[in-house]
């Protein structure tokens, strides 16, 4: 068993159109980019697109939504130092957004992955955020019911990787990739390095390799807000 | 009737059956007793890779005895092994995998199996202490959920049935049953006959078994090696 | 009226103020902008254990310019910096903490606070884009969530108001206020001020207020190092 | 802030009769057995405890519960290689019984842990274990309505901690520490090594110190299934 891929482009060439894609990061820490470049240039258009943000700049997810391939967005935050792009395609209703708090958000897409259809939160209980979903009282507290996310595909970045899918993260890089990595039917992670089977200390692993599915090397990734400070846009 | 104590197949043969429609690269999940066995038969060039649901992906077979580390145990307690690719992780990320559908293939064992896939192996409902462990999990979600079973109890009563009469462990939820006399289908509520043992006539085999075996197709010889007997 | 503009404390001092209540030991979660100042603030001896919801506890303070590592960011996206203790979780095991109630202090800005202790500090519902961020999960949680905010708006309307008109970000969650010129505790669905600058008498105090400002005891002095002003 | 406490008779002092203690291990592997022997030094009376077993020979759990000092068990599975204590104080009546199967157990505890007072899973459907239970169908299927589960304290083990309470595990006697030390009101820990503030790379924390009230260190703890084989029995 060998699930490592050779290069981004056969990694998401699968993706079709229509898909839901849930894409790891938080701001650029932890953004797939060369995996979302590659998506940009595999071609797939009318993608509904999970990820915590909107874009940044140019390049990354903002460069997807640039593109005209997100028909629907779900985030918490779509504000960063430069959201002109995502703006512009709000404001002319070429996308649609769809607004989660953030531990809502992570909560969901955790249940997606493990199989927990809905459960109750506290979170945006008594906001517009909440309105028209069920709420329950519990001991005496009043929660919304929230349902699970799932996704087509998972696109995430892992630091070391090994054939099996094992994978480990750097530092606040790991924030929405794990969860999300078990969320999606397809997993496909980008990591900075490949090792041999046995690579990673059984105690280290983060995600463990029954979450997925295609991993891709790419060494020295782009650093999302390296980028944008440089003022790289793409394609 | 035949007498099936001559010609019924062993465990070590009905867990080699099972093992052989493991595919590569499949995540499987062994019950604790004789489902266990399964992971002896793996067929070479088909790699599966093991799940335990007390936190370990991956691992290799039983150590030697007076190597056993007991912080390294699989659902069974029983001692196992590192290997390159193991990975740990607690209950409740185990039980995400296991719950979230990542598992391809649960085995377990069975009191009974009701035609509808019901499966009850839990309670015996006589009493006793209960003790489900992991099975209402497993049988619940993983994506194909096999049975390796006796045909018959050791009274000699079917163990598939129209309707399970023992405490329930999962609704709808068996797939396919490996026997000692057959392998069977659940099918959109039936139970259908997929492979037989040579030895046993259709209407013993029948009889045998609580409800209906259909057929859908050739019912093809279950003929497993024979120094497992 | 007199005028608050020459009298009213600094972000700085507000801050300030905030960080003399943290208890030692205490695990804190500061909100994006003005109330990440606070962390400058914790007094000798009283050690804050800092969250940032994007998975990271226990983190030093903003490396030297140029050597920022942007893997190594707090919610803000603003670069952050290891120290002994530092460690590193996923999102949903980050907002565990938060949702759980192991935080227990959020301090964070607002638009509005209303006598109930319902928060506006997300959308002021006059279009643009929505972004909602950790907010609505860390109010509804954190054991104290204190405000930090000028006492009125840009145009001199109050922010401490009877209900909030804005967006809520979480119904009756604040349990205290440091603004510009008072702090002020929720209780009981009123606003019981605790303290005020000596430089403002309490008529103008609480016509500046959207609501009546009760007291319980005393109403201390409130006192900021004037090197922060 | 220095979490650590001498002994292990100095971290449970404070337990209280009528508690309700989550224990961790999955029979004697990670079960803080150092831990619970103190717990029966101290004497608290009618306690409620969640572990995924119910004992082993006459040490560990299978000595509290010996002693009569547990009311009531949660659990998954009351089977192990000798389980005579627990099936006695069953059988007499001295005990009570919750079965729960073990990953709504693990997912009840994490719940407690993460403010999620109820969720769904398809665990137990149709089956005694969910009687009385509210059932949705969320997109053709049925679901059970499980409650959070939390505790009072948590008695857990790790391998290394800090001062701080960050804790790594050994092994797969990981299993439910890493929760229950989420879901308990205090948490105690015993590691079998305490090492300096930054001792454990921030990468490799399992459990961060959030989550810990007080760790005592318990160099070469004992194995439960040692004991057991050695035929012990405390005290």
């Amino acid at each position: 068993m060998d699930k490592t891929i050779q290069t981004a482009a056969e990694a998401v060439a699968q993706i079709p159109d229509g898909a839901t894609v849930m894409i790891g990061g938080f701001g650029g820490s932890g953004a797939p980019v060369e995996l979302i470049h590659a998506l940009i240039d595999q071609g797939a258009r009318h993608l509904t697109v999970v990820n915590n943000n909107a874009g940044n700049g140019h390049v990354g997810l903002a460069a997807l939504i640039e593109q005209g391939r997100v028909d629907r967005l779900i985030c918490s935050f779509p504000r960063s130092a430069d959201p002109s792009v995502f703006v512009e395609a709000y404001k002319a209703g070429r996308i649609a957004l769809e607004i989660v708090p953030q531990g809502t958000l992570a909560e969901r897409i955790r249940a997606g992955g493990a199989g927990i259809p809905a459960f109750y939160t506290p979170t945006a209980y008594g906001t517009e955020v909440a309105e028209g979903k069920p709420v329950e009282i519990f001991e005496g507290r009043a929660y919304v019911q929230e349902r699970w996310l799932k996704a087509d595909v998972a696109l995430i970045k892992g630091e070391l990787g090994d054939s099996h899918g094992n994978l480990t993260y750097r530092m606040a890089a790991r924030n929405f990739n794990p969860v999300m990595a078990m969320a999606a039917t397809t997993t496909i992670a980008q990591v900075s390095r490949l090792v041999p089977l046995g690579g990673i200390d059984p105690e280290h692993v983060i995600t463990p390799g029954i979450f997925v599915n295609r991993l891709v090397e790419i060494a020295n990734p782009a650093q999302e807000e390296e980028l944008n400070r440089a003022e790289a846009v793409y394609p | 009737m035949i007498d099936i104590s001559q010609i019924k197949l062993s465990n070590a043969q009905i867990a080699w059956r099972a093992a052989q429609d493991i595919e590569d690269g499949a995540y499987v999940n062994l019950g604790i007793g004789f489902p266990e066995m399964v992971a002896q038969f793996q067929p070479e060039g088909k790699q599966a890779i093991f799940h335990t649901e007390n936190g370990v992906l991956d691992f290799g077979k039983a150590p030697e005895p007076g190597n056993e580390d007991w912080d390294l145990i699989n659902a069974g307690k029983k001692a196992i092994t590192l290997k390159p690719g193991t990975s740990f992780f607690h209950h409740a990320d185990s039980f995400a995998m296991v719950r979230g559908g990542h598992l391809d293939v649960a085995i377990l064992g069975a009191y009974q199996i009701a035609q509808n896939g019901d499966l009850a192996n839990w309670s015996t409902g006589k009493g006793g202490i209960p003790a489900v462990g992991g099975a209402m999990d497993l049988v619940q979600s993983a994506r194909r959920i096999a049975v390796v079973t006796d045909h018959v109890t050791k009274k000699g009563d079917p163990k598939l049935v129209e309707s399970c009469t023992m405490p329930l462990t999962g609704v709808g939820c068996v797939t396919r049953i490996y026997t000692s006399l057959a392998v069977v289908d659940v099918a959109e509520g039936r139970f259908v006959l997929r492979e037989k043992i040579p030895a046993i006539p259709m209407d013993d085999l029948q009889s045998l078994t609580g409800a209906q075996l259909h057929t859908d197709g050739a019912v093809n010889d279950l003929v497993c090696p024979a120094e497992l007997a």
